[in-house]
């Protein structure tokens, strides 16, 4: 009765991409990206990509990986540190980049996935993001209208997946996930785990089905770790 | 003598109020989270989606999944929850956050604040950092009063591209704690030893001192 | 011979394809669940909350935290999962629902849809109805084909208030499937047995019949 | 280190309730209503209040208590029909009714809480709703300007909460009381259990205890089934 989105690996994952597509990647820094679809799309060389991603990974990882390839012609990001090559080319004018609010790029991933096509939102008021917007008060407070994203894939990672594509985040790696496997005309979602339908609890799934077309289980995920802080053992 | 960045967070802390939940931004904001008062609760949002942060693992408890909004690894208390960036931003905007705690690099009289852009020099992003200043009821702004070279971080007006406008409540410094006010930068209490002179030279902006100003109590 | 309610949601299920997901409204819709055809997929949303809606429980073993848009007890099925009212239409606006089937009281020839109040009468309101038909890219209206007093329910302007405008893209009756199109109501088959002389006389709004127009098959 | 939530029972837990507030109440028919809550109200007698709530219970039961009682000045809903008391006030005049499309209603709870006072919907464009309304298309297509709710109180029903106000709903229960959590200025929740902080797993909790203001646990639940449907056994 449930439906089968399974495909057989990142290859076929990532069939249809085509050069100067907007394309959404989850994860916050390194955390809960795509791995294993991001290297794919490396490997296949489509070019002239607008990225929706809330970082632009790190020098080798990440989205870094097409960064160095220049197979991304824009990024569309909240925060775009700790990478050098993605200054590079920012500075020098190969890319581009449009920086919006963390909270704006997640509503508005929401948005496109709900059938919301804009919505006001304060952030940003005063500020350079607002150039060019309409500003209206409501309860005395100004507001800006901010539009839903579109993109032709959304590429997700999850802890576990069914077959169906229902998906179920680990902690701080669902972030991004959630709202951008909501937004993709091509939701791709790749798991550590991929069960037969009926294994998850229907309670406790973050993004149902209906959002993701196609789910594979992902053959090795690095996971690096940012910013190792620990507390000495005694 | 003028305050060391954790005498920052520890005066910061003393703002705290049981029941809060506070959201502390990268730098010495994340330092407050170390002088929690005796017999208060608060609870803590990460906006990359969680509440009820902890303090780092131990050594090898590390989780890859399990970061603050700095990327730093963590860990989670007992009654913590995981949520995805949509519902944390709600949180934010919606203004169920009761402190918001960040840094600057500049702060005008008005409330003012520019903490993400140096054009031609540093672009790294305002990350959450507008959506915070732009709905928070309560927002302290942590910083030095003064830059490396020794200019005045507190301005009649940021020269920088703004975060937010007239959005900051109460600024602590190294040298100071001032509320924002519609006079400019009221002095409330200066760091211990330091003067109201001291603090008079190191701000730009206007400057209300209204009677005697009290020490910091730490 | 006309059809019955169970054969106009018989044929509806004709419309069904591979890997759809699909929204029954109450009445004749939910009918349609069962004439599945074999060796198809869909997966069925309820507008209060799931995906992977099952059947009616059995006897005693109905649950009340269990219902669907009809508030009837119901079953979920392996891969069901639940979620939250604005997350369910959420599915519907954003138009990742594939298929949306429901009632009416009247449509017109430009596919516009009549179906929650009849004015001084009966009020009950518009429930999702209003979202469904405003999203929805391919809406499949179930009824009869005239109304208690005989009058036909396909219409050149609805009489009643609506529900949406040019949103219905095809009509199953207990006599015919009907496309709109700019021209009006293009007939594409009838039911057995009944004539397009019949379907003329019971259809108000603007009628095409483009050549011979074949019976169904069920 | 969590926040205690934990009232005493339904009488504490409407404290600060007045004449003529905007009050929300979760559930769907009768499907996770907060039935305690509800009765508190009624035998509290408060007046002239405005309830935006999807249905509008049935005589006897749910929101039924409090149109018997006259203490509704007007419903806000999406769907009201299965109550004789209901329409009877309603067609007499007594009762003000505003029904809106049940999206339309969720998005406006889940905007009110989430900081968005507006946004775009295609629901209702061309209808009686759209009167008096802003609109603007959207990629070729119409769409009206929607306001969030305020509300004063939200009361909710959840099967699960912890003592900081964490959630977990069962099934097709969770409905509108995720978004109207998420919407009151005091959100109240009662629960069928009550666990300490801790119990519940992280990664699984539908309503954050930050959106939760009140909770306790309700003393009878009678969940009562509006349209008993079953098949016979062989």
């Amino acid at each position: 009765m449930a439906l089968n989105k399974v495909v057989n690996g990142p290859e076929q994952a990532i069939e249809g991409i085509e050069n100067d597509m907007h394309i959404m990647f989850g994860g916050f820094g390194l955390c809960g990206i795509p791995e294993n679809s991001i290297a794919a799309i490396r490997d296949h060389g489509v070019k002239g990509l607008t990225c929706i991603s809330n970082n632009a990974g790190v020098d080798g990882f990440g989205l870094g990986l097409l960064l160095e390839t220049r197979q991304v012609k824009k990024m569309i990001s909240s925060y775009v540190g700790e990478n050098d090559e993605f200054e590079r080319q920012m500075l020098s004018g190969e890319l581009e980049v449009d920086l919006i609010p963390q909270g704006t790029l997640a509503e508005r991933c929401r948005a496109a996935g709900a059938g919301i096509p804009a919505f006001f939102t304060p952030a940003g008021y005063g500020t350079e993001v607002a150039e060019g917007k309409e500003v209206r008060e409501f309860n005395g407070k100004p507001h800006i209208l901010e539009h839903a994203f579109g993109a032709s894939f959304a590429f997700v990672k999850a802890q576990v997946g069914d077959t169906a594509g229902n998906l179920v985040f680990n902690a701080t790696a669902r972030n991004f996930n959630h709202a951008m496997a909501m937004a993709g005309r091509i939701t791709v979602a790749e798991v550590e785990e991929l069960v037969p339908v009926g294994e998850l609890d229907p309670n406790s799934i973050h993004t149902p089905g209906i959002f993701v077309q196609r789910i594979y289980k992902g053959e090795v995920f690095e996971k690096r770790i940012e910013q190792r802080t620990v507390r000495k053992r005694d | 003598m003028a305050l060391d960045k954790n005498g920052i967070a520890q005066r910061i802390a003393q703002e705290l109020q049981d029941g809060f939940y506070v959201n502390l931004g990268i730098g010495i904001p994340t330092l407050v989270a170390n002088f929690i008062p005796q017999g208060i609760e608060v609870e803590f949002q990460s906006e990359n989606g969680m509440l009820g942060m902890g303090s780092f693992p131990m050594e090898g408890e590390e989780d890859a999944n399990l970061i603050n909004a700095g990327k730093q690894t963590i860990t989670a208390l007992p009654g913590a929850v995981f949520f995805d960036s949509s519902t944390s931003f709600a949180m934010i905007r919606g203004q169920h956050v009761d402190l918001t705690v960040l840094g600057a690099m500049e702060v005008s009289d008005q409330g003012d604040i520019a903490n993400w852009k140096i054009p031609g020099r540093m672009v790294k992003g305002m990350g959450g950092a507008m959506d915070l200043v732009a709905s928070a009821k309560n927002i302290i702004v942590a910083m030095m009063h003064t830059n490396k070279a020794g200019e005045s971080k507190l301005l009649s007006k940021c020269s920088l591209p703004l975060t937010g406008v007239a959005c900051v409540t109460r600024v602590v410094t190294n040298l100071a704690v001032l509320d924002i006010t519609p006079q400019g930068f009221k002095l409330l209490e200066r760091a211990p030893g330091v003067s109201v002179e001291d603090i008079q030279a190191a701000t730009e902006g206007r400057l209300i001192i209204d009677g005697d100003v009290p020490e910091m109590t730490l």
